[in-house]
């Protein structure tokens, strides 16, 4: 009796305010209540709109609580068709194995001169590393060092310093080279789901005949 | 030497990222088969090339001197009569061939580098949402203290702030049961509904205010004053429904001795 | 194979690195052609999205390069309506003379959750002023104030936007001031069935004194 009395003391109000908030929303709110399904689309433009990276399914799913995965992964598809078919300034990409928002490329001008910033360049000596790091990964210095006949020690820190290329490891070679590879940052800067949206090398079929493993490449006298 | 004009009509060069991309270049210039690499002709325009780079006052880096020593060496060899023992056992490491597939190989990585800046890059065609730090407010609290923690806080601003009697326990026995009702109807007298939370904060003392609010209960129960909420969300109201002076208050409880 | 002559340098003595920027792209930017009438609201779209700090009117319409004043606005009008509309999760709003794009209120928790924003404490004040009105409503500001003894203005609608405290009525004084009380967010942020769960001075005393916890630790003697 005199808890009772005491609460009641203290918390005059007690009773209208009881009346008002049902209990069971405790619960909800502790494991943050998924959006209501009329909200869903929203809430998932809304995450990906605050992150500056790009997000997975799966991060999106956890962010908002939502157990199904199907219905994010829905959400993500209709919001990506929505923003095509109104011709937005925004496109829905996936990159690096997650989604992004990314101001569409007919807009760059415009976003560039309201950015005051300079468009991002790399050297053609970084982007032709790059290729090769790429294609080759994982692959020693020396080894680009061979396919591109010149020293790449500065142009492959340049990269690694962008956070375009990392390490990855090192071989059993004497001296153990670092073995380099590309990075999910080089995926967004790029635009590419994953390393297999890479453009498949032009040469690839007639490099694979020139293999001296399949025999020496046929040379025509002079 | 040429001498730098501003003025002057500009002579435009390539520039090469090496000594396979000068032969590429020289190649594609010539409209040469690579497999079919004519070396003395190749040889020729390389050297040509590196006379002119160094007529320029470019400096000429190792890697092209390298090259340019390599295919001096396929020359001479090609110009030697061939020997079928000879070839046979060096086909493997044929340096011409090993050069051509070079070539081939660089070609296909040149080629990639040229559909990477094709592609639309971040920061130059493309742009994301800049970094930004999260609104404090829409930051999760941190659940470093409890209710507590509240009630403390409470009590200590009470006692803090209070401009009138400080919150102490005192003791439930020095308040007569009778004289808190007499108290309430007096606060009630014209019977205009008041709010319960304001009629409690007259109260200094918190057992006297549970004291006040049992009377307040008892008195309700006689009939004597009845409790209004106009909404849901609504405060509740008191208003009593008998002046001080007429109440009867024989049947008030009897109060237990000290 | 055109681009080789892309990367071509003026000779004699200039660098190679201007080599890999074509010559041409600064006439571009500075004749940068504004965007088709189409376009516009995509283009508005984009440079609101890719810019971090509010952005006047006018200086969409720099962006663009568009004559036309009105047209910007329009524009931007209209994407504000756009957005609305839709129900998106994203909002244009004005602020500080500004136009800027944000994530709706609703989805903060969700977007905050992606983020994996760090947890910010309570100030002292807010605490003060959640305990009061945790234990004294439904309570007016004048009410607060006047046990705090300071103004409590700020810290109550920081409160409210926190979703701890919510209006849940007026009085009937002069003015009607606005009565506020706590919601269900501030019962499962403590962990509370309902508000007869807010501890009371006795369980504060009772913890203190019986728990062998919070007494003094016996020294052992030398």
């Amino acid at each position: 009796m005199s808890d009772e009395v005491d609460n009641l003391i203290v918390l005059p109000g007690v009773s209208v305010t009881l009346a008002e908030e049902p209990t069971d929303e405790v619960e909800e709110i502790d494991g943050l209540a998924p959006p209501d399904p009329e909200f869903l689309l929203a809430a998932v433009e809304a995450v990906l709109f605050g992150s500056d990276q790009p997000l997975s399914t799966d991060a999106v799913r956890v962010a908002l609580n939502v157990e199904l995965e199907g219905a994010v992964e829905s959400a993500l598809e209709m919001l990506r068709a929505d923003y095509q078919e109104r011709g937005a300034g925004i496109e829905l990409v996936e990159v690096g194995g997650g989604w992004q928002m990314r101001t569409v490329q007919r807009a760059a001008p415009y976003v560039a001169r309201a950015l005051g910033a300079k468009p991002v360049r790399l050297s053609r000596p970084a982007v032709e590393t790059l290729a090769i790091v790429a294609y080759r990964q994982p692959v020693t210095r020396s080894e680009v060092e061979d396919l591109r006949g010149v020293e790449c020690g500065g142009v492959l820190r340049s990269l690694v310093s962008r956070g375009l290329v990392g390490t990855v490891g090192r071989t059993d070679d004497p001296g153990r080279p670092l073995l380099y590879g590309t990075t999910a940052g080089f995926l967004s800067f790029f635009g590419l789901g994953d390393l297999s949206d890479l453009p498949t090398l032009r040469d690839l079929r007639e490099m694979q005949s020139d293999d001296p493993a399949e025999g020496p490449v046929p040379l025509p006298e002079d | 030497m040429l001498a730098f004009h501003p003025q002057q009509p500009v002579v435009r060069t390539p520039v090469f990222e090496g000594p396979l991309d000068l032969l590429l270049y020289l190649i594609r210039r010539d409209g040469i088969d690579v497999r079919n690499l004519p070396i003395a002709h190749i040889t020729r325009e390389y050297l040509a090339y590196l006379d002119l780079m160094e007529s320029m006052d470019l400096g000429i880096a190792g890697e092209f001197l390298v090259m340019a020593a390599t295919l001096c060496q396929l020359k001479s060899r090609e110009l030697l009569p061939r020997d079928p023992d000879v070839e046979s056992e060096e086909e493997e490491e044929d340096p011409r061939e090993r050069l051509v597939r070079r070539l081939i190989e660089y070609q296909r990585y040149k080629e990639a580098s040229e559909e990477l800046s094709l592609r639309p890059w971040l920061g130059r065609d493309v742009y994301v949402r800049p970094a930004a730090e999260v609104d404090p407010a829409d930051r999760p609290l941190a659940r470093d203290f409890d209710a507590f923690a509240l009630l403390e806080s409470f009590y200590a601003t009470l006692e803090a702030h209070a401009e009138g009697e400080p919150v102490h326990e005192v003791e439930l026995e020095e308040y007569s049961f009778t004289e808190r009702v007499q108290w309430l109807l007096r606060e009630l007298d014209g019977g205009e509904p008041v709010p319960l939370m304001r009629i409690l904060e007259k109260i200094g003392g918190r057992a006297q205010r549970v004291l006040t609010f049992l009377a307040l209960l008892e008195i309700t129960r006689m009939g004597m004053t009845v409790l209004e909420q106009e909404g849901h969300l609504a405060p509740i109201a008191v208003a009593s429904v008998v002046a001080s002076e007429d109440a009867d208050l024989s049947s008030l409880p009897r109060e237990e001795a000290g």
